[in-house]
């Protein structure tokens, strides 16, 4: 097939979605059919992209219009790239099939369009080669994130939806401030050739353009302080956005970051700007573990260790070793399989049983013992117990960080983690140990499916994580070799 | 003069984020992060402004070299989208947000916290 | 790809796994015991492989770590102890595991001990350690929360020091083999004795040890990192005890000992000797010996009988440690000896522990009394597992304690002399409690028609009471396999005796001629008139008729006087330490997590605002 | 086997030298004993030695009226003693009263209930008297007629009568029993 | 063989013989202490005639029966491993740990069968006879520390070998130290005053013994006697130069004067106890505790000290 045809990854949800309203003519049950159909095709899609980099080992370039870059915009499908692609399709797909019994708060139809855009700037955001593409995307999923936080029209859920839009408007502001230092200094907006002229840049005035750059981003990627938003909007949207949210839309944000600052790899201003996100991240790590100590509400809980877990892979990238990347995108691949499991799961005994606090949790070992199953191995394998996905990645991650020497970041995440083993296992307990009255629910069997479809992913991986490994390899390297990025995207005017 | 364009268009953006910062109603700093957006609109332009050219339309006597940069102006144009779509949904969570709580001061507002 | 290493590793947590998904009684049972034995058959035949080559190999790449497993003198010994008390441990939990859970994590925590045991590289052995952790943790979880997780914080912290000590190795080293690390760690402190620079500094080699003493204390019960045992022993199934505390708890002990492989020679020329002993190993000595006591002391005053040998584990472990920490090969060597009699008679005990609360189903001592005459068979594995961790001749109980007497006095240790010389009182006074409470004077009515030990129990109590007495007769037998460590003859003598040229023992002959003296004392004893059996009730209380309604038996506080004795001491307590720093922690996130979000989404603003402001200054 | 009763001389003079007492010490009676084991008149040089515990006494002092409550202390402490045993009743009350002769509630003949060996007259006696008993005990032992231990277990059944006379049938569980209600109300009482 | 079971005999013979009569001294002493005219001096061995020509004994079980022959086997086994002038059996394994433990678990034995009565004042004996136990170990521990490092050697034999040469070990200023410490503690041994609260005969009915008469009583009786002899024999060897006689050409003069000398030695020892034990009170358990965690216990730790330097 035509590599061009890759192009439908954000050609395809972008007609759906525009579709929808035509679709609702048909009534309103076909909507979400429809939505499972869609993503489907996009991870039919996503699977032969993916198939495609790996087996040819040379990333798709999608011009759009033809136009070779930077004259026109580019899509760049990389090994990392064509990974994440087929994670939010995957994802997607089984949240489309949540959906069907998450979602019952009218209009629908409104939820299946912003599902798609919300699918769709995710994967633009990290199959776009152009800054400002990336802009737009970032503001698609944005946009189309505040709308699904405040979808449930609770007062929460708006409260929830207005922190996200104003901090999310704030730095998306300064974001474009950074576009545009950039822009001014370089003339250029396509990522191959800033990376191609960062090292003759003014360095004062990368530094200030990095700086805004990784400001905007880091709101969506939930580093702290900046990622005040993040916990109420996991807590208050609806179950399978929440999962969304954590599985790969805060991961495009960090993409996007990391893949920026990289191309800065030869400017004075990177080692700067990997301090920041070190410091971030770790800060990141510590305060997202600890708010999560106390939590009742147990979506929130998730949402806070969530953010810590984002904060280690920022660390990864931070550390910027071929070791700490390819560690670091492992346990992106490894966090969006665990905490999509847990959100669905955690989701579903939220609409089962009312509501997601620990009191829902408590025997649900007796009253869903599949799910609480579920629960437990991913709780588990985020703890960090070997045999489990998740222990690969973070012990990678934690000796790359070691190897260069912040053994006191190392401690500091270290004593973090303890605090995170601790609400996990009175989790656990709460669900296996304590009594409760309630009886026995029968299991939805397309759930079951999803959930020990990811549990085996989880134990699999962490049995035998070789060729995972091997990807995530691949992956890493695409990212963190810039020259063999700027080789890959044909520049006009630039032999290769 | 140039300078002037971008003294003015960073003096909106810290108006707005003044406005953000300080405000407590939730209408006026949705006002502050449209000034701010503003600002940054501004700033882009003034990124490809050249003294002395012309828009950059194609109409009778308009060359490459008499018209500003294009890409800045284009970019602005669905910055100022994007700034219209946020600010439409964020109006709407607002109403949202005053029928549920009956009170549009920020400080009042928080369910969700800890 | 198929090695017995492997089999052996792996093996467990295969059945552990298939019993779990089988879930039907009877069999889960069957393939636990078969999981448990299989590595215990294997090791058994390694011993005739090791006869002729000096170690058995294996590797196998994942996640691009290469691990490696090695399997020698050392560790073959560790292994077997993990083999016998493992089996003996599996065995008694076919009478006391209730469901498949405990089988599957039982098991998993034996392949993860297994695995620590006979790992050759740092990553594996870390990893192993992690599931050796996990899985006893598990074990603990289902029967007690607090403790568990008070086990699993003070494991994971343990386990996280170890981790940034392999880190700091591996930056400095770039290798996580055991061979290259000791290879080059050597060539340092050869680099550093000839005055050129070393790799590691001195700070750099403080915090790897210290790193290490924390990860490896923690996991054998070192005071002050003794505090989550007494807990995580005393909740869980007894039988699995047996294995958690002869087995586990070697882990840390091992670890002691992979410190001496892997840092020795570096640290011995940091820090130089004390003594005969290297420094760094006099610190673990002392704590060592602090631990006896502490934990010796502690258990005369426990009021559970799963509680007394949960600190009686620790106290025992500290033998341990002060002679690793003595650090000759003698010292060693005796370590190593008590390791294996510790396992043995601690995994006894454990289980006749076990064999008792499945019978009577009470746990403190105050409910109990008089088994001796319902559970007879119990009593006698009892009598022979309290002789021998009281340390009485001939049991190896006797023989590894003297070992370890003879070798830190030796070396002119006098204060580790005297704690040891304590901690060895200590044990007689916990015992006597144990039995004073449990088999001996008035028994409660409700047990009157309490059972002997299941037959699963019984086996595997048998097993580890007849190698107590086997060892303690020929100790020769393992100080053989002891002197294959270092290749020499550290412990003379024939296989009844020990001789260290400044002192003897011999097993035969202790035993001959007690055999003898109680000959003697029987002949007196049979010529004298014929005795009449009379009930408990029949004793002298000052003439006073009493019936079995009466409570004849020093029920609580035994040891009230010791208690008073000790009242300033006793009010210190790490326990309570730990537990007000978690706390503290707790209430600190709390406290943070209000402040900072706070709700007030202006606040938030700020946040941006302030962190804008930074990022300004830093730029500038 | 050996046959022991060649070595009984020797044990006779063992048992008549090494008289352990165990003292029923109420009464005036007890007064006395502090001088008899003491430098003044000294039992110790007859191998005599006050012993607390009576599985291990051969010799039972009663040094003063008996009442019916300490009867049953006694009857119990007596028949703990191993065989062979000796009992000595000091004093005139345990005799025949004494000067509690016509008291409602003391025993009056002692050896109506358990065998007593020798009896030594007099209120109090003298330690003179007391030890002049005590040779005639040890006279006793050496010809074997201070055999009440062998009479006890011959007329058990006419002692055990006369106790369940003044006692009551089962009087032994009874008493025991008695402090029971007590004994739980204090334990309830500590919790 | 046969040669090894007669001396072994013929040892066990002259250890109960001598045992009685120390027990006899005591007495006697003591008596004479108080002003009295006192038992005679085979006074021990009628009673121990006595107590085991009882014609009616009881039990409370197996182990009550085994305790008490545990406890008189262990102490012959003791016995047997201290050089005892130049005729010992044992004495080439007689090593300083071994006997000190040996020496304690005739202990363990009495404590088995007391406890195994039920009786309560038994459980309270034994409670406080652990707590002696415990509380005397640590000078204990430290005096035999300070002996074996200052000597080098474990054997028992050894250390009084040496001693023909280099003088009796109190003559050492460490030594004399530990010697000190081990005298206070062998009076716990004894079960003198005023370490004797564990038999406190007037408020426990003698403890641990309350239940033991007739034959099990003679049987301990016995043992005590063995028992005595083997401590003060111990100590004698250890701290006072043991008896190495080669003065005579016959060994068998040899062995009756070594004999001879180790009894005036030994009786010394045993002189030093009855007295320290007539004229002190007792004290209570805790007081015991911390009297022995205190003076002995530091003068033994320095004892052991000096001896390492």
């Amino acid at each position: 097939m035509n590599p061009q045809y890759a192009s439908l990854l954000i050609a395809l949800p972008l007609f759906s979605a525009f579709l929808v309203p035509l679709i609702k003519r048909a009534g309103k049950k076909v909507i979400l059919p429809y939505l499972t159909l869609v993503t489907l095709i996009q991870t039919g899609i996503a699977a032969w992209a993916f198939k495609e980099v790996y087996t040819t080992g040379k990333p798709i370039i999608v011009l759009a219009g033809g136009f070779q870059p930077p004259v026109g915009i580019n899509l760049y499908i990389g090994h990392f790239a064509a990974l994440f692609v087929l994670i939010i399709a995957v994802v997607s797909f089984f949240m489309t099939v949540f959906s069907m019994k998450a979602i019952d708060v009218e209009p629908i139809d409104k939820y299946a369009m912003l599902f798609l855009l919300l699918m769709l700037g995710a994967t633009g955001m990290i199959a776009t080669g152009d800054i400002f593409n990336l802009f737009v995307f970032m503001e698609i999923t944005a946009i189309s994130a505040y709308a699904l936080t405040g979808y449930n029209k609770t007062g929460e859920a708006s409260e929830a939806a207005m922190k996200y839009i104003i901090l999310g408007g704030i730095g998306s502001s300064f974001f474009l401030v950074g576009v545009a230092l950039l822009y001014g200094s370089l003339g250029t907006l396509n990522l191959a050739q800033i990376a191609m002229l960062a090292s003759k840049m003014n360095p004062t005035v990368a530094q200030a353009a990095l700086a805004l750059l990784v400001f905007g981003l880091a709101v969506e990627a939930e580093l702290f302080p900046l990622n005040a938003w993040a916990p109420d909007a996991y807590q208050a949207s609806p179950h399978p956005v929440t999962v969304m949210f954590s599985a790969f839309v805060v991961k495009a944000g960090l993409y996007a970051m990391v893949r920026i600052v990289y191309l800065f790899k030869d400017t004075p201003a990177f080692m700067g700007i990997l301090n920041l996100i070190l410091i971030l991240g770790t800060l990141t790590v510590v305060i997202g573990e600890l708010s999560a100590l106390r939590q009742t509400n147990v979506k929130r809980m998730l949402a806070y260790s969530s953010i810590a877990q984002i904060g280690l892979i920022a660390v990864g990238f931070g550390v910027a070793t071929p070791q700490a990347v390819d560690a670091a995108v492992f346990h992106m691949v490894n966090h969006a399989i665990v905490k999509a499991l847990m959100f669905l799961a955690v989701g579903y005994v939220a609409i089962t049983l009312g509501c997601p606090c620990i009191e829902s949790f408590k025997g649900l070992g007796k009253k869903m013992p599949l799910t609480a199953f579920a629960i437990t191995v991913g709780a588990i394998s985020i703890v960090g117990i070997p045999l489990f996905n998740i222990f690969w990645s973070k012990f990678r991650l934690l000796l790359a960080a070691l190897q260069v020497g912040k053994t006191g970041i190392v401690a500091l995440i270290l004593g973090a983690s303890l605090v995170e083993a601790v609400y996990y296992f009175r989790l656990i307990h709460a669900m296996w140990f304590e009594e409760s009255k309630d009886e026995k629910v029968e299991e939805n069997l397309a759930f079951s499916i999803i959930m020990l479809l990811l549990v085996a992913l989880i134990i699999v991986i962490g049995v035998y994580p070789e060729p995972v490994w091997n990807l995530v390899q691949k992956a890493a390297t695409d990212l963190y070799n810039v020259a063999n990025y700027i080789k890959n995207v044909p520049l006009l005017g630039v032999s290769p | 003069m140039i300078s002037a364009y971008y003294f003015g268009a960073i003096s909106l953006i810290l108006i707005g984020l003044y406005a953000i910062l300080t405000k407590r109603n939730l209408l006026k700093i949705l006002v502050g992060l449209s000034i701010m957006e503003t600002g940054v609109n501004l700033l882009l332009i003034s990124v490809g402004y050249v003294s002395g050219r012309t828009a950059p339309i194609l109409t009778e006597g308009a060359t490459p070299q008499t018209a500003v940069d294009p890409i800045p102006q284009a970019l602005v144009l669905t910055a100022i989208v994007i700034g219209v779509a946020t600010t439409a949904l964020a109006l709407t969570v607002a109403i949202n947000l005053y029928e549920k709580y009956k009170t549009l001061d920020i400080e009042k507002i928080r369910g969700l916290r800890g | 790809m198929i090695n017995e290493l492997m089999i052996i590793i792996f093996a467990p947590l295969l059945a552990g796994v298939l019993a779990w998904l089988l879930d039907i009684k009877g069999i889960r049972e069957a393939i636990g015991v078969i999981g448990a034995a299989i590595p215990l058959a294997y090791l058994i035949q390694a011993y005739q492989t090791l006869s002729t080559q000096p170690s058995i190999q294996y590797s196998i790449a994942l996640a691009g770590f290469k691990f490696e497993f090695l399997l020698y003198q050392i560790n073959w010994i560790f292994a077997m102890i993990a083999g016998v008390v493992g089996f003996a441990a599996v065995l008694g939990m076919v009478s006391t595991a209730k469901d498949s859970y405990e089988w599957l994590f039982a098991l998993i925590s034996l392949t993860g001990v297994l695995g620590v045991f006979l790992a050759d590289d740092l990553a594996g052995f870390f990893i192993f350690w992690e599931v050796m952790t996990f899985a006893s943790f598990m074990m603990v979880l289902k029967y007690n929360r607090k403790a568990s997780l008070k086990y699993f914080l003070l494991s994971v912290f343990g386990a996280y020091a170890m981790l940034i000590a392999i880190g700091i190795i591996y930056a400095k080293v770039g290798a996580l083999d055991f061979a290259t690390i000791q290879q080059v760690l050597y060539q340092d402190a050869m680099r550093g004795a000839f005055g050129t620079d070393t790799l590691f500094s001195r700070n750099e080699m403080i915090l790897v040890f210290g790193l290490f003493l924390i990860a490896f204390g923690v996991k054998a019960g070192m005071f002050p990192l003794h505090v989550w045992a007494p807990d995580a022993y005393s909740e869980t199934n007894q039988s699995y005890t047996a294995m958690f505390s002869g087995v586990l708890s070697k882990a840390g002990v091992y670890g002691m000992l992979v410190i001496y492989i892997l840092l020795g020679t570096r640290l011995m020329y940091e820090f130089g000797k004390f003594g005969a002993a290297p420094k760094f190993g006099y610190i673990i000595a002392l704590l060592g010996g602090l631990t006896i006591i502490v934990g010796g002391l502690l258990a005369a005053l426990q009021e559970d009988i799963r509680k007394l040998f949960a600190y009686s584990s620790i106290s025992q472990i500290g033998y341990i440690l002060v002679g690793i920490g003595v650090g000759t090969a003698l010292s060693i060597e005796a370590a190593i000896y008590h390791a294996v009699s510790h396992a043995l008679f601690k995994g006894l005990f454990f289980l006749i522990v076990a064999t008792i609360i499945y019978r009577t189903g009470k746990t403190e001592f105050k409910d109990m009394g008089g088994l001796a005459e319902k559970m007879p068979i119990t009593f006698a594995m009892a009598f022979v597992a309290i002789l021998s961790l009281a340390g009485i001749p001939p049991l190896v109980g006797f023989a590894s304690k003297w070992l370890l007497f003879e070798a830190v006095i030796h070396e002119n240790m006098p204060i580790l002399g005297g704690m040891i010389f304590f901690g060895s009182a200590i044990g007689f006074v916990y015992l006597i409690r144990f039995t004073y409470a449990v088999w001996f004077g008035q028994r409660p009515t409700d047990l009157d028609d309490t059972k002997d030990a299941p037959l699963p129990l019984a086996i595997a109590m048998g097993i580890l009471a007849l190698l107590n007495v086997v060892f303690g007769i020929a100790p020769g037998l393992v100080a053989k396999e002891l002197n294959k460590i270092f290749g020499k003859e550290v412990i003379g003598g024939t296989i009844y005796e020990l001789n260290l040229g400044f002192g003897r023992y011999n097993g035969l002959l202790i035993t001959i001629w007690l055999v003898v003296g109680l000959v003697i004392a029987a002949i007196i004893y049979f010529l004298g008139a014929k005795v009449r059996k009379v009930p408990v009730t029949d004793t002298y209380q000052a003439g006073n008729p009493v019936t079995m309604e009466y409570n004849l038996t020093i029920r609580r506080n035994f040891f009230l006087p010791l208690k008073e004795t000790l009242a300033f001491w006793l009010r210190i307590s790490f326990d309570r330490l730990y537990q007000d720093i978690g706390k503290w922690i707790e209430d600190l996130a709390e406290t943070m997590r209000h402040y900072i979000y706070n709700g007030s989404v202006q606040a938030y603003a700020w946040y941006l605002a302030i962190v804008l402001l930074i990022l300004a200054l830093w730029g500038v | 086997m050996v046959d022991w009763r060649l070595f009984e001389p020797l044990f006779e003079f063992a048992r008549k030298r090494s008289l352990w007492i165990v003292a029923f010490c109420t009464g005036c009676g007890g007064i006395e004993m502090p001088p008899l084991m003491t430098s003044r008149y000294d039992l110790e040089r007859f191998g005599m030695m006050p012993n607390p515990a009576p599985r291990m006494a051969d010799l039972f002092l009663i040094t003063g009226y008996v009442t019916p409550k300490t009867l049953k202390r006694i009857i119990i402490t007596y028949e703990m003693q191993p065989d062979p045993k000796y009992v000595l009743a000091h004093g005139s009350c345990p005799l025949n009263g004494g000067i509690y002769w016509d008291a409602y509630n003391a025993i009056k003949h002692l050896d109506r209930y358990i065998p007593v060996d020798v009896v030594i007259a007099g209120c109090m006696p003298r330690p003179e008297a007391v030890m002049d008993g005590i040779k005639k005990l040890m006279e006793m032992i050496e010809n074997g007629t201070a055999d009440g231990w062998k009479r006890y277990r011959e007329n058990y059944e006419w002692y055990k009568k006369n106790q369940d006379e003044l006692f009551g049938e089962g009087w032994r569980e009874r008493e025991a029993r008695r402090w029971i209600p007590w004994l739980m109300d204090k334990k309830k009482k500590e919790k | 063989m046969l040669m090894i079971a007669v001396k072994a005999f013929l040892i066990l013979l002259y250890a109960t013989f001598m045992g009685f009569m120390f027990m006899g001294i005591i007495r006697i002493v003591t008596a004479r202490i108080h002003r009295r005219v006192g038992p005679p001096i085979y006074q021990p061995i009628l009673d121990t005639i006595k107590l085991l020509s009882k014609k009616s004994n009881i039990t409370h079980g197996l182990i009550y029966d085994f305790g008490v022959i545990y406890a008189l086997g262990a102490t012959i086994l003791a016995l047997m491993f201290i050089p005892l002038g130049g005729v010992s059996i044992l004495r080439a394994y007689g090593d300083l740990i071994l006997i000190t433990f040996l020496l304690e678990i005739p202990m363990l034995g009495i404590m088995f069968a007391a406890m195994s009565s039920g009786n309560p004042w038994a459980g309270l004996g034994a409670q406080r006879a652990l707590l002696t136990l415990l509380a005397i170990q640590v000078p204990l521990g430290f005096a035999i520390v300070a002996l074996a490092e200052f000597y080098g050697t474990f054997s028992t034999y050894e250390i009084v070998m040496a001693q023909q040469t280099v003088g009796w070990s109190i003559t050492h200023l460490p030594l004399l130290l530990a010697a000190i410490a081990y005298d206070i503690v062998l009076q716990a041994m004894f079960g003198k005053e005023p370490f004797d609260i564990m038999i406190a005969p007037g408020e426990i009915s003698l403890g641990p013994m309350v239940e033991f008469g007739g034959k099990h009583m003679g049987i301990l009786q016995i043992q005590h006697a063995i028992a005595l002899f083997a401590e003060t024999l111990f100590f004698s060897n250890i701290f006072l130069g043991g008896a190495v006689v080669t003065a005579f050409a016959s060994p068998i003069l040899n062995t009756i004067a070594s004999l001879a000398v180790l009894l005036i030695k030994q009786l010394a020892v045993l002189m030093i106890a009855i007295f320290i034990g007539v004229i002190f009170p007792r004290f209570t358990i805790d007081q015991a505790a911390r009297f022995y965690w205190k003076w002995p216990t530091i003068i033994a730790a320095a004892g052991a000290i000096l001896a390492a330097l």
